[in-house]
């Protein structure tokens, strides 16, 4: 094998392992899972890299594309839930605040 | 055209799920005749090879290595029959259980493609058809469990199929290791090309972890008392019955059949053993404390489990022949035994369940009197988790405890019989709570289509299994059952 | 050869990720991302193992292995979203349901399993349980 | 979760994944044995397709592909048991009701080509059907409540479709043939493409299905009849 090739074969691959890193140490699910499609769409390019077109072309499709879209709309779901739940405990608390207020005076 | 009908089993429950599916208004009559034909297939395949020889065929006509293979021994036979009888039984009670609800409509179908993978698991032959399997198996049962939609169960069921996801694809990467070795995926040939190598114990490890794990193996099994406590009771039934012993059944194959004698060792079964000891004490303990009848239920298959796996050193210690013969079909008995026992266990909780609008252990008082044939249900199904004679467990019992003591391993004798007082104790605690008060004579049975089905299945445990054991062993190829 | 190794040494790390991921972190999106993780590392390693033989053509077995795989993967994960959004409308409910007094447990399920409760917190969190 | 037990399970695994790598290069390292290529690749010819991961998936190991369908029917019977679908989008602005106008027939082409190709090149009816449930994706983001799916009796019909005529094919080969999924070689060719295509069809609205995310919606006159049968 070729150095050249070998180089080339190891950057794919540690591009790969960081995307895979990043995308599981992120905190923010939104974050998470485009880091997570980004992997699918790297490691379909290095299975098309391994002579694996047909894999490499469902692991886009499936893998990345649908699964990242069910993921993604799990995320946004959930990060709209919990605007409006701290929205409410928001308001909640400028009542509260309101009452104390009239208390006051 | 007899090894065709190998694949009836599976493809009986397939079709029978696509027909519900597709033709909802014809829900339960069309789910009762599938049930009757899958539970038909079954008991064909499992008499065929009773009487004549193992079946097998390598679908769509390539020979071997190319083509996926189904094969039914003597093993495979006793487990799919025990799939069969437990799954007819749980279809009549479900039709009685959910009528009137809507939760049928979603039931039936994925009760077919459950019923469909757990036959598949018993008659499949090949490494990576039994992953595809098991994902059918795993996602179908969770869904199943989910059916009640409290959070409880939405939550535990949830775990469920995280930890099934955690488990079979660990036993992937040990199939992925066995290809990248062997260049193959059928068990029969692998296990020709098989050599003792760092491979292979890495695989061995691999695909038992990932089976543990599924099978609810202490200290693996934390996923599954809530998750089989919160199911509707049908579903219940068979994800204890049934579902966990897939995964054991899958070990078993494993051990006796795939994996060279130098790696199922001694060490390694030791540790499958000291597991079962301590799911066997844990489980026990657990059921004893619990308030719930089917959290009992629950935890006492933890328990159950444990005692599958306690064959494995005693196997393991016995030398080829007869003896060891006994063993292994003593740890089939065991299986179905508690299948039986536990899908009528929990078929009558989950009536007392209805009727009672709860479960809890301390309010169960004049269930006998007022469900006299559901009572009775448990008590069987009861004396079965415990062992009395004459049921398929005090016999399975018996000759582990012989086998202990022939092999000079005593101290799984202290665990098989504190297991027993321990089963003994939760299994009266129930029982007493509910004669708790005056019988005043009533009708035995109050709703014969639930009841039936429960009371046979434990009744099933009992007689069947205990008196008749004999035809377990000569359905494995062994000679007769020990006196 | 190397080729090979260097590959599937490279899944094998993808699935010990996955694995620590899996374990370590709690909210189900990262869960899921992780087993996807782990999944993917052992289909990269079927791959890998195709393609050992760097002059002939690449195995197809393990190629349509992985393609049955992936779909059984995303079919998976999308029964734990739609299971997990179902967790997350009843915690919803729940919270909102608190700001009255009146937020009596539900007998006979949570209360009586010793499940963890509702978090009240929102973000979905699932525990390895070992109480 | 605690920090240093996040670190200790980190180091644990860290181990598994060295061991593993281990093991690997030992295997790797040792004679490869006996393979399936050479014995797929010389089959080829009598399979039916040219294209040798098709002749695997649909013919060699046809029985795996039925059962993931029936995995993939089985997700979607689990997602329908937990409740209707929430709410779909707002519909969309302009800029993407136009690009979902051009994007959705032209993924529904794209499928078809990839189906049709999956026989002699890369492609097939996974792939087909990925992009037509893209496209249903697309529909609900821009708006289309069902994600461009019919109404619930038919979508029944639509994710049973893959797994029903494989498993009729299947069960008539076994009646009347050689045996389960044993395609004769004249047919093959023909079955395979049957199978594909319904296949196809089932993925697509199965996976569209999947992200609309719950039970669709109940037609005025299914909902009469399953009110009938809850009662």
């Amino acid at each position: 094998m070729s150095l050249l090739l070998f180089v080339f074969d190891s950057i794919l691959l540690l591009t790969l392992l960081g995307l895979a890193t990043a995308a599981v140490l992120s905190p923010e699910p939104r974050n998470a899972v485009m880091l997570f499609i980004a992997f699918g769409l790297w490691l379909s390019l290095v299975w098309a890299r391994l002579g694996a077109p047909d894999v490499a072309l469902a692991e886009a499709a499936i893998g990345a594309g649908i699964g990242g879209a069910l993921m993604l709309a799990a995320a946004r779901r959930s990060a709209r839930r919990d605007n409006r739940r701290d929205n409410r405990r928001d308001n909640r608390r400028d009542n509260r605040r309101d009452v104390s207020c009239q208390d006051a005076q | 055209m007899i090894s065709n009908s190998l694949v009836l089993p599976i493809a009986l429950p397939l079709l029978g799920a696509l027909l519900v599916v597709a033709l909802p208004r014809k829900m339960p009559i069309l789910g009762a005749l599938a049930a009757l034909a899958t539970t038909g297939s079954g008991l064909w395949v499992t008499a065929q090879t009773w009487l004549q020889a193992d079946l097998g065929v390598v679908l769509g006509g390539w020979g071997l290595p190319l083509g996926i293979g189904l094969a039914a021994d003597g093993l495979s036979a006793a487990f799919l029959a025990m799939s069969s009888l437990v799954g007819l039984g749980t279809s009549i009670y479900a039709i009685g259980y959910f009528a009137g609800s809507e939760r049928c409509n979603h039931f039936w179908p994925l009760w077919f493609l459950l019923w469909a993978s757990l036959n598949g698991v018993f008659l499949a032959a090949d490494l990576f058809n039994l992953y595809v399997m098991l994902e059918l198996l795993g996602l179908s049962a969770a869904a199943l469990g989910a059916l009640t939609g409290s959070r409880a169960a939405v939550e535990a069921n949830l775990r469920y199929l995280l930890v099934g996801l955690l488990g079979s694809i660990t036993y992937l990467l040990g199939v992925a290791l066995l290809y990248a070795g062997y260049g193959t995926l059928d068990i029969g040939l692998l296990s020709e090309r098989i050599q003792p190598s760092p491979l292979a114990a890495g695989a061995l490890v691999l695909m038992v972890v990932g089976l543990a794990l599924k099978a609810a193996l202490f200290p693996m099994h934390f996923w599954l008392p809530p998750a089989h406590a919160n199911a509707p009771a049908p579903v219940s039934a068979v994800l204890s019955a049934l579902v966990v012993k897939t995964a054991f059944y899958l070990i078993l194959r494993l051990w006796l059949d795939l994996f060279p004698a130098e790696l199922s060792n001694a060490a390694a079964a030791f540790v499958l053993g000291v597991l079962g000891a301590g799911a066997v004490l844990w489980g026990s303990w657990r059921a004893l404390r619990a308030e719930r009848l089917k959290l009992l239920a629950a935890y006492s298959t933890v328990a159950q489990i444990g005692y599958l796996f306690l064959f494995f050193p005693l196997i393991q210690a016995t030398p080829a022949g007869i003896a060891r013969d006994d063993l292994i079909a003593a740890c089939v008995l065991m299986a179905l035994t508690h299948g039986f026992a536990k899908a009528g266990f929990f078929l009558a909780a989950g009536l007392v369940q209805q009727k009672a609008g709860h479960d809890r252990i301390d309010a169960l008082g004049g269930t006998a009197q007022s469900m006299p044939a559901t009572t009775f249900s448990i008590a069987l199904a009861g004396s079965a988790l415990i062992g009395l004679p004459p049921s398929g467990s005090f016999i399975a019992k018996w000759v582990m405890m012989r086998g202990a003591f022939e092999a000079g391993q005593w101290w799984w004798l202290i665990i098989i019989s504190t297991g027993t007082l321990l089963a003994a104790a939760y299994i009266f605690r129930v029982l007493s709570r509910a004669f708790g008060q005056e019988p005043t004579p009533q009708c035995f049975l109050t709703d014969a289509r639930a009841e039936i089905p429960a009371l046979l299945l434990a009744f099933a445990s009992v007689a069947l299994l205990g008196l008749a054991a004999g035809p377990v062993w000569s359905l494995l190829g062994f000679q007769g059952a020990p006196a | 050869m190397t080729a090979a190794f260097l590959y599937g040494a490279a899944g094998l790390l993808l699935f010990a990720l996955g694995l620590w991921s899996l374990l370590v972190h709690e909210p189900l999106l990262r869960k899921l991302i992780a087993f996807n993780i782990m999944g993917s590392g052992v289909f990269h390693l079927f791959i890998a193992v195709a393609h050992r033989s760097d002059g002939s053509s690449p195995d197809p077995v393990p190629h349509a292995l992985v393609l049955t795989g992936i779909v059984v993967a995303v079919s998976a994960t999308a029964l734990a979203l739609a299971l997990n959004s179902r967790l997350e409308e009843a915690d919803a409910k729940a919270s909102s349901s608190k700001t009255t007094p009146s937020g009596a447990p539900e007998p006979n399920t949570t209360a009586r399993t010793g499940l963890p409760k509702p978090s009240s917190n929102g973000a979905n969190r699932l525990r390895w349980p070992s109480r | 979760m605690n920090r240093d037990l996040s670190l200790l399970i980190g180091i644990l695994v860290s181990l598994l994944a060295l061991l593993l790598i281990w093991i690997f290069y030992t295997t790797l390292a040792a004679d490869p044995g006996p393979r399936l290529a050479p014995l797929a690749l010389e089959q080829l010819p009598n399979s039916g397709v040219s294209h040798p991961v098709t002749a695997v998936l649909l013919n060699y190991r046809a029985y795996d592909t039925l059962l993931e369908l029936a995995v993939l029917l089985a997700a979607i019977l689990g997602i329908w048991s937990l409740g209707p679908a929430p709410s779909g989008f707002q519909p969309a602005g302009p800029a993407l009701t136009v690009l979902a106008n051009w994007i959705v027939p032209l993924a529904i082409i794209t499928g078809g080509y990839l189906l049709w190709v999956g026989g002699h090149a890369p492609g097939g009816a996974f792939q087909a059907g990925a992009l037509l449930g893209s496209a249903g994706v697309i529909l609900r983001l821009a708006g289309h409540e069902r994600a461009g799916l019919p109404n619930e009796a038919a979508q029944r019909w639509l994710v049973v479709a893959g797994v029903g005529l494989f498993l009729l094919v299947g069960l008539l080969l076994a009646v009347f043939g050689a045996g389960f999924l044993t395609y004769p070689k004249a047919s093959a060719k023909w079955l395979i493409l049957l199978i594909e295509t319904a296949a196809t069809i089932a993925i697509g609205s199965t996976l569209a299905a999947a992200y609309v995310g719950g039970r669709p919606p109940l037609a005025q006159s299914t909902s009469a009849a399953s009110k009938d049968l809850g009662a």
